[in-house]
């Protein structure tokens, strides 16, 4: 019989696998049926996640094994790194739903869609619990395959381009990430995730092979992550839907490649052993090249999603660069903003949903005076482009101090130039849309849609599609504001970072 | 050289022309001859070394097989006749398509 | 006892079913239903009573070998008769859907009850069998077989098809039976373990290990001698390719496996294995491009057979190095299980398209997803396995070559394995993504449930059959020619060198079960020293 | 590369992949120990226990008859395949040219239908002590169905649907029948009791005698659709030649005589 202790991580991941598998033997019509299973699976996922808070928290251990070789097994493990990203995923998911049921409402093939979105949510929450590199592969693969099915969704020509793209992408990266798993396999034997890594006993005149492997690691990860120049996919992937779009970069996919980077750093590699075989600073240029090309390449979209794509592109790479740059503070910066960056990305994604469902706005050029016509949208999309420009008191702040700081604290001077360029370039891409928002008359002519329930009439637009950006962002400010309270993001973060440097 | 070695060369000679009818001839029923004969020549090999026994009742067994490999290679003409008769009723056809990959 | 129930269980029952069925036309579905839950209880109790007992043997005609014919049944046959049974029952649950649907004169259709029959009969008394002319009957009734389901239909391109395969089966056989001939009169007797106990290296051995391999490529369908596969698989009645593709080559790569590792000395043989394992590359290679390039779903399905076929030859490289033979063999068995149920999946799904939209060319199938959900779902997860993708057991069986393949130093190996993923990927998703366009809506025949979920549930199982990992390789554990890692902790080299010469340790594999074999000879070892 | 350069290549690959293979073959049977008895002493060592006086027929119905067994199997799955190909159409003159049939060709038949069924039977028991058996007895009865169909006897032509499919099956039928007996008996899989297997050899042998010859004759018919044949086959022929192409006139067209068993 499993105990407690195996189970809960267990259900954490199973539970959207149920609740996906139950909606796809609903039939299309059941809507209902279908919006409790969706809401129930989120509902009962962030119940379970905050069990396995509390548990945390009080010092038990969440493990399940499941052996599928003779030295081979499917292993969880619910550690502070896996939670962090657990707890985002299931809060964002929650949100997500809420907005992607008001979202679709009648549109055809929902089972189709509703049923992927769980199983996609399945193998985030995967991922995240992911004990060792083989489960880690399992559910990232899988998460590869369950995103396909919801960024060709709308079944256009160009959806299916954009997938195809995507899946190309992210197959051979899989196939890289895999060969590099098994290739560390064969050198370090069958292992673990283990905080400041499991190199102790390599010999030193295997540290070539290991370079090659973390180079490819970094490689197969980076696919997901979209570092400059495997990013290619993440522009194209924006024909998805709206909520597929805040899933696949502020929730899922884009957060389970930086995921990925920051377990081999500090997991697998550790990040002083990374430092001792000089991985760290190719990286940390990678990053780099990223953060100021993804921002510049932003400033020149006219297309919402696309500026936006773009923004993400260079936004995740920070995380990257928090884990290049070696040092507590960098750390603290990088791990944080995965929580940051998902907050402010998912609430500029919702607000651009809005505006596209509600006026038909696609281009940044449509949106002049829109702030009048939707104001709590609006008002969202500004809390959350101040964030990314990391304007005090927003999340975005927290994260650019802390990187800033760290780069200081090593000595590696040049990063603050990269942060200080990418703010400029923040602001030049988001602060004229804030402006013309606001300030300018409208000039566009925008669809008029029928409004089709009754909050709709009162409200600018449904309240399922108002509520998630309006909660995201506030969230950006609260965790901005009160950074330093307990169980804030950023106290978590520093728990994580004290295990991995403190002796 | 004893005798019971000539007739298995004799069956390796067989073996040879069936293969090679089979291979080089475009008619199925030539194939089928050829492999017939193939087959006539395994079957002579197999024989022909079960009378490498001293006395003078060869073993037993290589028969039984060769009885067996007899049958099947009689059901397996059988059928290939039957379906070239029939590709034949269908195309008015006697060869088959060079194989090869399909483009 | 235990053996007795299995043998007729799996050959005797299915034996007396295909006749019966072809005697009189209203009992041959209930026959096959039959068969099929006899089959699948038969395949599960061998398969636990292996794995707690060890391998069993019985003697068919109540005389041991060499003068009669014993039957064998190890972990590897156990694991294949499971996947016979397995297969088995989901196409015969979609050829009853599908022989509904049939335009055809009934009588040409029924036919395919008793020939499936006889086709599972003679794939368990071919897995079971133990002795190497008996195999080449079962053989030869295979290919009987599966030439009469592929002529069923009596359509030009399928005559044609059957016709070829027929051609040149016969000549494998032959060349398989003149291998046997020349082995029998060298060592006097057809069993195969009795033969792996005396093997030597002599010239006529090893002619007859070219000859009967060169038979056993060319049924199994290795590149280049592929050639005939695409057609006979793509124009077969859809069941029958779906058996062909899944159960047919396997039973030919079975008996390979089978003789290279415990019949011949396979250390000796090292060219053979790099020459055999370079075909598999070229083979996943080439199958994969071709499959890419075909505009018939079918075919592209046959051809990605062609393309899967190739990792099962990986092995005879990497079994090279003791230390990763036993990972590289298990994961090429798992491989074939996980192949025969995805494959089997997408072609049972490919003919329900086929049969929904009218056409089987691939852009025909725009759109087909809004009104085809369940098929759709079967031939996308079925081809998720194709791939190798998690949590299948292809994908666990590759992660186990890919490591065996690092270990052993051969990277091309560990990139092919990779790149054939990869090609995989484009050719199962280039038909998922055109099935999923949203417009134009296509109007689509409808197509029986059972035929939809026959095809779904097989897919379902390939998808999930990494779960089972861990009792499959304990199961192919048992009696293998290698031993398992984990009993190997003492290390193979150790053995190799209490025994002195490697190659007597490489027979002391063959014929003794595994488990206990490395206490067994550590504590001989120790006695010796001891006195 | 022309058609005569590349004919020409491939003639010279399959010629020299037949001498490499006639060579490796020669090479081993010369190397082949000269005197070598194989299974024959284990077999005289148990020839008094099988049943049969005869150690190829002991083989083939006792020490390996499993393998016997399925090559019946064999025989049945050609037959049905033929069926299915050929939809069981069968040939026996008719009309005019039942008439067109030779009188003396009638009383030769009649004349020779016992004896050669004599002979058969002869054939089935003197197998089990001297060179003869089943197949070679149903040989003989199978040709004496094709005599009788080409002499158009009319009864033969009731022989088809449930009766013929009984027949065909009969031999696969009965080996399994007694190998069900000696499992319950309980012994294995056709191992018969020592002092009944003469018995039961002769039982299975009778009646596979009958059923090969069934299936011989079925398979000889799945290739006689001559006339309609020959008059479809060659309209199409005709109908769907390409110009230019040269259509291969082949005196062994697949006619009836190149098919007999």
């Amino acid at each position: 019989m499993m105990s407690w202790s195996e189970l809960l991580p267990l259900l954490v991941v199973a539970s959207s696998l149920v609740s996906g598998g139950l909606i796809v033997l609903l039939d299309e019509k059941q809507k209902t049926a279908r919006t409790i299973l969706n809401l129930g699976g989120a509902v009962l996922k962030v119940v379970l996640v905050g069990f396995l808070l509390r548990g945390v928290a009080r010092g038990s251990v969440y493990e399940f094994h499941f052996p599928l070789t003779d030295d081979l097994e499917f292993a969880l493990h619910a550690s502070p790194l896996s939670l962090f990203f657990v707890t985002l995923s299931a809060g964002l998911w929650l949100l997500t739903t809420i907005y992607a049921i008001g979202y679709f409402e009648d549109s055809p093939n929902l089972d189709r869609f509703f049923a992927f979105f769980s199983f996609c949510v399945c193998a985030t929450t995967g991922i995240a619990l992911a004990a060792n590199m083989l489960t880690f592969v399992i559910f990232y693969e899988i998460l590869t395959l369950t995103t396909y099915p919801l960024v060709v969704h709308s079944g256009t020509p160009a959806a299916m381009r954009g997938g195809r793209i995507y899946l190309i992408y992210t197959i051979v990266g899989g196939a890289v990430v895999m060969l590099a798993a098994v290739w560390l396999q064969s050198i370090v034997g069958t292992y673990e995730f283990t905080q400041r890594g499991i190199m102790a006993d390599v010999s030193p005149d295997r540290y070539g092979e290991l370079r090659w492997i973390f180079a490819l690691l970094m490689i197969g990860f980076g696919v997901k992550a979209a570092l400059v120049p495997l990013h290619g996919w993440l522009p194209n992937a924006m024909v998805a839907p709206a909520p597929v779009s805040a899933l696949l970069h502020a929730v899922a996919v884009v957060k389970a490649g930086a995921f990925g980077i920051v377990r081999v750093v500090y997991d697998v590699y550790g990040v002083e052993f990374c430092r001792q075989i000089a991985v760290t600073t190719p990286l940390a240029v990678a990053a780099s090249v990223t953060i100021v090309y993804g921002s510049v390449r932003a400033v020149y979209q006219d297309n919402l999603k696309r500026r936006l794509a773009f923004s993400t592109i260079s936004q995740v790479s920070y995380i990257v660069l928090g884990t290049a740059v070696v040092g507590p503070l960098a750390t603290t910066g990088g791990i944080v903003h995965l929580v940051h960056q998902g907050l402010m990305k998912i609430t500029l994604f919702f607000a651009a949903g809005n505006l596209a469902r509600a006026l038909g706005v696609h281009k940044v050029s449509e949106m002049e005076g829109v702030g009048k016509r939707m104001p709590w949208t609006m008002a969202a999309f500004t809390v959350g482009a101040l964030g990314m420009i990391g304007m005090p008191p927003m999340a975005g702040f927290i994260s650019k101090w802390y990187l800033g700081r760290g780069a200081l604290e090593t000595g590696q001077g040049w990063v603050v130039g990269v942060l200080v360029a990418s703010t400029i370039l923040n602001a030049i891409y988001f602060l004229p849309i804030v402006y013309a928002a606001w300030f300018k008359p409208a000039t566009a002519a925008w669809a008029k849609q029928k409004p089709t329930d009754a909050s709709e009439v009162r409200l600018e637009t449904r309240w399922s599609l108002l509520v998630p950006p309006v909660a995201t962002g506030l969230l950006t400010v609260l965790i901005g504001l009160f950074a330093n309270v307990p169980f804030s993001p950023l106290d978590w973060t520093k728990f994580i970072v004290e295990q991995e440097y403190l002796p | 050289m004893t005798q019971p070695i000539l007739y298995a060369l004799a069956g390796a000679v067989m073996i040879g022309i069936g293969l090679f009818g089979a291979m080089s001839c475009a008619h199925v029923l030539r194939k089928m001859i050829g492999l017939n004969i193939m087959g006539a020549g395994t079957f002579l090999v197999l024989i022909s070394l079960a009378r490498r026994t001293p006395g003078p009742v060869p073993d037993p067994v290589p028969h039984a097989m060769v009885l067996t490999g007899i049958v099947v290679a009689v059901s397996a003409t059988a059928l290939a006749l039957a379906l070239l008769r029939r590709y034949y009723r269908e195309t008015g056809r006697t060869q088959l398509e060079p194989a090869g990959d399909q483009a | 006892m235990m053996f007795e129930i299995l043998f007729f269980g799996l050959v005797v029952l299915p034996l007396l079913g295909g006749c019966l069925a072809f005697l009189w036309r209203p009992l041959a579905v209930p026959a096959n239903g039959l068969v099929v839950v006899v089959q699948l209880v038969c395949g599960f109790g061998l398969a636990s009573k292996v794995m707690a007992e060890g391998p069993l043997t019985y003697e068919a005609g109540g005389w041991d070998a060499p003068l009669g014919i014993n039957m064998y049944a190890d972990g590897l046959t156990a694991l294949m008769l499971v996947m016979v049974a397995v297969v088995a029952a989901a196409v015969v649950v979609y050829a009853d859907g599908a022989i509904s649907l049939s335009d055809q004169t009934m009588d040409d259709q029924q036919l395919f009850w008793p020939i499936n029959l006889l086709l599972l009969a003679s794939l368990n008394a071919l897995f079971l069998s133990g002795d190497i002319f008996n195999l080449y009957v079962t053989l030869e009734l295979l290919t009987l077989s599966a030439v009469a389901l592929i002529g069923l239909v009596g359509k030009v391109d399928a005559l044609a098809a059957a016709l070829r395969y027929l051609l040149i089966a016969i000549a494998a056989s032959l060349l398989y039976l003149l291998g046997v001939a020349i082995l029998y009169s060298v060592y006097g007797n057809v069993d195969w373990q009795l033969l792996g106990g005396e093997f030597r290296p002599d010239a006529p051995s090893l002619l007859a290990i070219a000859l009967i391999l060169s038979g056993l490529l060319l049924k199994t369908a290795v590149f280049p001698l592929h050639f005939w596969l695409p057609a006979a698989h793509a124009s077969a009645p859809t069941p029958a390719s779906a058996l062909l593709s899944a159960l047919v080559l396997k039973a030919s790569f079975f008996i390979i496996l089978r003789l290279w590792f415990s019949v011949f000395p396979f250390q000796d043989l090292r060219a053979a294995g790099l020459l055999l394992t370079s075909l598999g590359v070229a083979a996943i290679l080439w199958g994969s491009v071709q499959a890419i390039r075909q505009t018939h779903l079918k075919l592209m399905v046959a051809y990605s057979t062609v393309a899967q076929i190739g990792y099962l030859f990986l092995v005879f490289s990497l079994a090279g190095e003791p230390s990763v033979a036993f990972d590289a063999w298990s994961a090429t068995a798992l491989f074939a299980v996980s192949h025969a149920f995805a494959k089997a999946s997408v072609f049972l799904a490919a003919g329900s398209l086929q049969y929904a939209t009218g056409s089987g060319e691939i852009e025909s199938l725009a759109g087909v997803a809004q009104q085809q959900p369940v098929t759709t779902l079967a031939f996308a997860t079925a081809g998720v396995v194709l791939i190798g993708l998690p949590p299948s057991g292809a994908f666990i069986a590759k992660w186990l070559l890919l490591g065996a393949a690092i270990k052993a130093g051969q990277w091309p190996l560990a990139a092919v394995i990779l790149i054939g993923g990869v090609l995989a990927a484009i050719y199962v998703f280039r038909v998922v993504g055109l099935l999923m366009l949203s417009d134009p809506p296509k109007p689509t025949r409808p197509i029986p449930g059972r035929m939809q979920y026959a095809a779904l549930s097989l897919a379902i199982m390939a998808a999930t059959l990494g779960v089972v990992t861990a009792p499959a390789l304990r199961l192919l554990g048992v009696d293998a020619p290698f031993g398992r890692a984990a009993d190997q902790s003492l290390s193979v080299a150790e053995v190799v060198k209490t025994f002195g010469s490697s190659e007597s340790s490489s027979k002391l594999w063959t014929s003794s079960a595994t488990d206990g074999i490395s206490e067994g000879v550590i504590e001989e070892a120790s006695n010796d020293e001891l006195e | 590369m022309g058609e005569a350069t590349f004919r020409f290549c491939s003639v010279v690959v399959f010629a020299t992949i037949v001498v490499l293979i006639v060579g490796a073959l020669g090479a081993a049977i010369l190397t082949l120990p000269t005197e070598a008895s194989g299974l024959k002493t284990v077999v005289d060592g148990s020839l008094d226990r099988s049943g049969a006086k005869n150690p190829v027929t002991a083989v083939l119905l006792n020490f390996r008859g499993y393998d016997t067994m399925l090559e019946l199997v064999v025989m049945l799955l050609a037959v049905i395949g033929a069926r299915a190909l050929t939809r069981g159409e069968t040939y026996t003159p008719t009309g005019a040219e039942a008439d067109d049939i030779d009188p003396l060709l009638h009383g030769f038949v009649r004349l020779i239908t016992p004896v050669m069924i004599v002979v058969a039977g002869y054939l089935l028991w003197v197998g089990g002590h001297a060179p003869g058996g089943a197949f070679q007895a149903a040989a003989v009865l199978a040709g004496l169905g094709v005599l009788l169909q080409l002499s158009g006897f009319p009864w033969f032509r009731h022989l088809y649907g449930f009766a013929e499919r009984s027949l065909l099956i009969s031999g696969v039928v009965a080996f399994l029948a007694v190998g069900i007996g000696t499992m319950i008996g309980p012994r294995s899989f056709l191992q018969y009791p020592p002092a009944l297997a003469k018995t039961l050899i002769l039982l299975i042998e009778a009646v596979a005698t009958v059923s090969i010859a069934a299936i011989l004759l079925t398979l000889y018919n799945s290739g006689v659709l001559r006339f309609l044949e020959f008059t479809r086959g060659e309209m199409i022929e005709q109908k769907e030649r390409p110009e230019g192409v040269r259509v291969e006139k082949d005196p062994a067209e697949p006619g009836a005589e190149a098919s007999a068993p």
